[in-house]
């Protein structure tokens, strides 16, 4: 919106053109605001994990550190109900159309978080291996990343944060 | 009665907002946890995101499925729950349909949820979900038997099927306490026969995420999945609602017959109060089950059935009939 | 029994077999196609009575591949190491020893997949852990994947 | 096509695939099970989804630099595989590790055993549709995982263990620590009985249910509480002893029932049994090095050398081919889950679906140990 105004008309910093883009209003940003708010509060993950980070998610779960505070105990077995995926675990070649699979069969609008290294790049499987996949981000679309072999559940539960506060930011009636 | 109708439907949608807030602390509860406590006051508004959260996702259908049945499914299962509550008293004189067959109504339109889970899991074409609902159709046929026969032991002592008049028999006692024995053994069979028809753990095979991953409702997304929930939840407090009518007064205060003053004192006490009081004593020990225990077999759930419950319950029938016959109760 | 009568016992059966003693078990090393005469006999003679197949594997020599199968005894506690040769790099093959300790079935499956060893007799032979289109056997050290990041 | 052929599918045969992606699987095992209306006729499992190719890995890696790709097989166990690696090293260069560490590592070895069957109790409940029992067995394994991690860094993936003995000396706090866990967890150990012991749906659905015989245990070679469960003598600690065992006094729990109820008491009683020897340690670990001196690059000589060492799960060995280099030439790990795997379809054959679930959280697998 203030992107055409603040830049001079003969010198629009991309080639195209940028399109007038509608404000919202204040019935409809409301209401986005409502629907964010509910979608951030109701992240439901799907039970997914394949090695070492998966135990560590278990570790989220439970009473210490308990993510049910932030509503995400809702793990469900079944990705038609579940909003986020929390890839656990390295990647290999062979489990890669499974999550693929895994990731079209959830329904819009969904959200990955790649939690330890070995879903971010390999990590200690990055060498000499034959069948690791180098970063979860080549199968699916990441939206948060969680460092660490495996990462502590604090960490998980930053990146759930992190996570909420992304979509707190988004658009589904306005056009941003 | 549409206004009536509409501010039911919204009494249900509130009450299972507050069921699936109390089921997850409870949860916390058992499990030495915190439980939801971000969103709203003391994690209040956390069921109010989730609703939301299901109505604006994706509501999917599988490319394989069955699409009429499909999306037909919930709305069965909705409804049926639904139905059920219609004849139940709230309070003294709050009764929306005071139907004269009543216990005969609630039985008989209960054990139709069967049809839409079996359409549901029939239609996913997923092979997890007709698992679940041969299951659940098996199971919800061979539990039907041991709530209807503990309901007619009450039906015998009080001598209709009326659900008004058989809360007024309870004037000078409760069943519970006034029928003995045998009407408590009633009252046992009906809550863990109960707990089995609602597909609640431990005997929530039909949809034992263990086992079968999502049982019946695998497939289901979004607000079709929301409206199973909700069915749930209703079915919770029908159930409960029941026990407490027909075993434990209803909305009837804690009455003693002969002892006119103390009966006073509890009418004081309105006679609503009650009535949830009690609803929601025994929503919580069916909550506390299933946070409790593993679940059953599938073998051994039928078994539990047809060789403790039914002989059990045809026994007691036999009892309470003689007691009524006799007059042994107070 | 000792390393020292299991020897005895095996130069007997199987005049071939030849013996390595460096390390902690007694190794023999037999040709692939007097494998199975061997453990048969292993498996069922009362003095050995090797029933605990605890480690099965095969090592790529670059001329030869070496199956290796780690025997215990959970009756005598005696430990056994057999070495079977195969020299056939292109076309390698060995009989099965499923038919006689059932844990092989798998490992047999494993070693076909990362080795390529085709075993005869063997009751569903599939790779195990890789796909079914998938080019090469990873552990032969003739193994290349252009993909893989060599530290 | 012969290989690879689907052995498992008949004409009209229900077929339902159990994962990659099962709740009830632990992880990415797919078992693809005929079914007979619920009864269970044959499984094939078909593994894979979390192989790493940690083999191959270690034939580039350096002697001291292998042992840490062994904490991600068996992430529960990763201290005692990390145990079976620096020993396998230590045989072959003829090193043996301080006294001193050798107390700790058994102590560690013994702590992770302990928090990898408090784990197993916990999914236990939950695979059989109990959600509590989960939350009590993580209030102890928390505890655990913060003495280890005061000591060694981290929570799960350890990698503390060294040839020549362990990596550093144990935090000053860690006696008075376990100390306080070891009397945590003998007070709430009657809460785990009330949960899940005694109860009789827990019991009626372990009972009878997955047997497995003596002589398929030893044919399928199955070890750890799998095997002993069923009869067979075969706890590592007490026949080849290793880093001090010998000296320590406790049982080797046997069962010979061989279902699923006797492998739940064998783990119960492995319990009971790590924190006896935990407790013999912890006041008497001796003074003195923590680390043997060992060169910095580590040559093996040539030849061949197995280590095994007893894991939560079974025998886990170590088979390490040098050809007297700085790096393996072939390093195989004989995992334990693989061959208690083979057994499951023995096990399950004629049970129930709900029957698979509970003999699969009895055997206890973790499966990226199978796949490697």
């Amino acid at each position: 919106m203030d992107i055409k105004n603040n830049v001079p008309a003969n010198k629009l910093i991309f080639p195209g053109q940028i399109h007038e883009t509608p404000d919202g209003g204040f019935l409809i940003t409301k209401l986005d605001e409502v629907i964010n708010w509910a979608r951030s509060n109701s992240l439901w993950p799907l039970i997914f994990g394949t090695s070492c980070c998966a135990i560590e998610m278990m570790s989220a779960a439970d009473a210490k550190y308990d993510w049910s505070r932030f509503g995400f105990e809702v793990a469900r077995a079944s990705p038609r109900q579940a909003d986020l995926i929390i890839v656990a675990g390295t990647i290999v070649m062979k489990m890669a159309p499974v999550l693929k699979r895994l990731y079209d069969q959830m329904p819009d609008p969904k959200y990955v978080i790649a939690m330890g290294a070995c879903t971010i790049s390999g990590g200690p499987f990055f060498y000499n291996t034959y069948s690791v996949v180098k970063g979860v981000d080549h199968i699916i679309p990441v939206d948060v990343y969680v460092p660490g072999c495996p990462p502590r559940p604090e960490a998980l539960l930053h990146s759930m944060i992190t996570l909420q506060e992304k979509i707190k930011n988004e658009a589904f009636f306005r056009k941003s | 009665m549409v206004i009536t109708g509409v501010c039911l439907l919204a009494f249900l949608v509130v009450l299972c907002f507050f069921l699936g807030y109390m089921e997850r602390k409870v949860a916390a509860f058992m499990e030495i946890r915190l439980g939801p406590n971000r969103v709203g006051p003391k994690g209040s508004m956390q069921i109010v995101a989730d609703t939301v959260k299901l109505l604006f996702k994706e509501g999917l259908t599988p490319d394989g499925a069955d699409k009429f049945l499909f999306n037909l499914a919930p709305f069965i299962v909705v409804i049926t729950s639904m139905l059920v509550v219609a004849p139940i008293a709230y309070a003294r004189d709050f009764q929306l349909w005071d139907i004269n067959i009543g216990v005969l109504y609630v039985s008989s339109i209960s054990s139709m949820a069967v049809i839409g889970i079996l359409m549901a899991g029939w239609s996913s074409s997923n092979k997890y979900s007709l698992i679940g609902a041969m299951r659940s159709g098996a199971q919800i046929v061979s539990y039907e038997l041991s709530i209807g026969l503990s309901l007619i032991s009450i039906v015998i002592l009080s001598g209709s099927l009326q659900l008004s008049e058989i809360i007024e028999s309870q004037a000078n006692g409760w069943w519970i306490f006034k029928g003995h024995i045998p009407v408590i053994i009633s009252f046992v069979i009906f809550i863990i026969a109960s707990t089995a028809e609602i597909n609640r753990a431990p005997f929530d095979l039909t949809e034992a995420e263990q086992e079968l991953t999502g049982g019946f409702h695998t497939e289901y997304a979004g607000m079709k999945f929301a409206m199973f929930l909700l069915s749930e939840y209703i079915n919770l407090f029908v159930v409960s609602a029941i026990a407490a009518t027909i075993f434990l007064g209803g909305w009837m205060p804690f009455h003693i017959g002969g002892l006119d003053a103390f009966n006073h004192i509890m009418d004081y006490i309105p006679s609503s109060i009650w009535f949830f009081g009690k609803t929601f004593l025994i929503i919580f020990i069916i909550m506390w089950f299933r946070w409790t225990f593993p679940r059953l077999r599938i073998d051994q759930l039928l078994n539990l059935e047809w060789k403790y419950l039914l002989p059990i319950s045809m026994v007691n029938i036999l009892l309470v009939t003689a007691m009524a016959i006799m007059g042994w109760h107070f | 029994m000792t390393n020292e009568e299991l020897k005895y016992s095996i130069t007997e059966l199987l005049p071939v077999a030849t013996y390595d003693e460096s390390g902690e078990f007694l190794n023999i090393i037999i040709p692939s196609d007097e494998l199975i005469p061997l453990m048969k006999e292993l498996r069922s003679k009362k003095e050995f009575d090797f029933d605990y197949l605890f480690c099965l594997t095969c090592i790529d020599w670059k001329d030869h591949l070496m199956m290796v199968y780690h025997l215990l005894s959970k009756v005598h506690k005696h430990c056994i190491v057999v070495k079977a040769k195969i020299t056939d790099i292109q076309n390698p093959k060995i009989e099965s020893v499923n038919c006689i300790w059932k844990t092989a079935e798998l490992n047999e499956d494993e070693v076909y997949d990362l080795f390529g060893i085709r075993f005869l007799n063997h009751p569903n032979l599939r790779r195990l852990f890789l796909e079914e289109d998938w080019k090469g056997f990873p552990l032969r050290k003739n193994y290349v994947d252009e993909n893989m990041i060599k530290l | 096509m012969l290989l690879g052929q689907d052995h498992i599918t008949e004409e009209g045969e229900f077929v339902i695939n159990m994962g990659p992606q099962h709740p009830a699987t632990h992880g990415v095992l797919h078992l693809k099970i005929g079914l007979d209306g619920e009864t269970i006729k044959k499984i094939e499992p078909h593994l894979g989804y979390i192989h790493r190719s940690i083999e191959k890995m270690c034939e580039q890696l350096s002697y001291r630099q292998f042992i840490f790709t062994t904490s991600r097989m068996d992430y529960l166990s990763a201290h005692i595989n990390n145990q079976a690696c620096v020993l396998a090293v230590e045989k072959a260069l003829q090193v043996e590790a301080t006294p001193r560490a050798k107390a700790i590592r058994v102590l560690m070895a013994e702590l992770t055993r302990l928090a990898s069957h408090q784990l197993w109790w916990a999914c236990m409940g939950l695979d059989l549709g109990a959600v509590t029992p989960f939350f009590y067995a993580f209030r102890e394994r928390e505890a655990i995982n913060t003495i280890i991690e005061e000591t060694c860094g981290t929570r799960l993936t350890q990698n503390y263990m060294v040839p020549g003995g362990v990596m550093m000396d144990i935090h000053p706090n860690f006696q008075k620590r376990v100390k306080e866990v070891l009397k945590q967890i003998k007070e709430k150990a009657h809460e785990y009985d009330e949960l899940l012991t005694g109860n009789v749906i827990f019991q009626q659905r372990l009972k009878g249910v997955g047997y497995l015989s003596k002589e398929d245990a030893v044919s399928y070679g199955c070890s750890g509480p799998t095997a002993r469960a069923s009869g067979v003598s075969c706890d590592v600690r007490k026949l080849f002893p290793y880093d001090g065992y010998e000296q320590l006094k406790f049982d080797e729990i046997l069962n010979t029932e061989g279902d699923s109820w006797a492998r739940y008491l064998v783990r119960l009683g492995e319990m009971k049994q790590s924190i006896s020897i935990i407790e013999q340690l912890i006041d008497n670990i001796p003074e003195g090095d923590f680390q043997a001196k060992t060169k910095n690059v580590i040559k093996l000589p040539k030849g061949d050398f197995y280590q095994r060492v007893e894991t939560a799960r079974g025998e886990l060995g170590v088979y390490i081919v040098s050809d007297g280099g700085a790096t393996p030439y072939r390093c195989k790990f004989r995992s334990p889950n693989f061959s208690n795997l083979s057994a499951i379809p023995k096990m399950a054959e004629g049970a129930k679906i709900g029957d698979l679930v509970a003999i699969m959280a009895t055997v206890d697998l973790v499966i990226p140990d199978i796949d490697r």
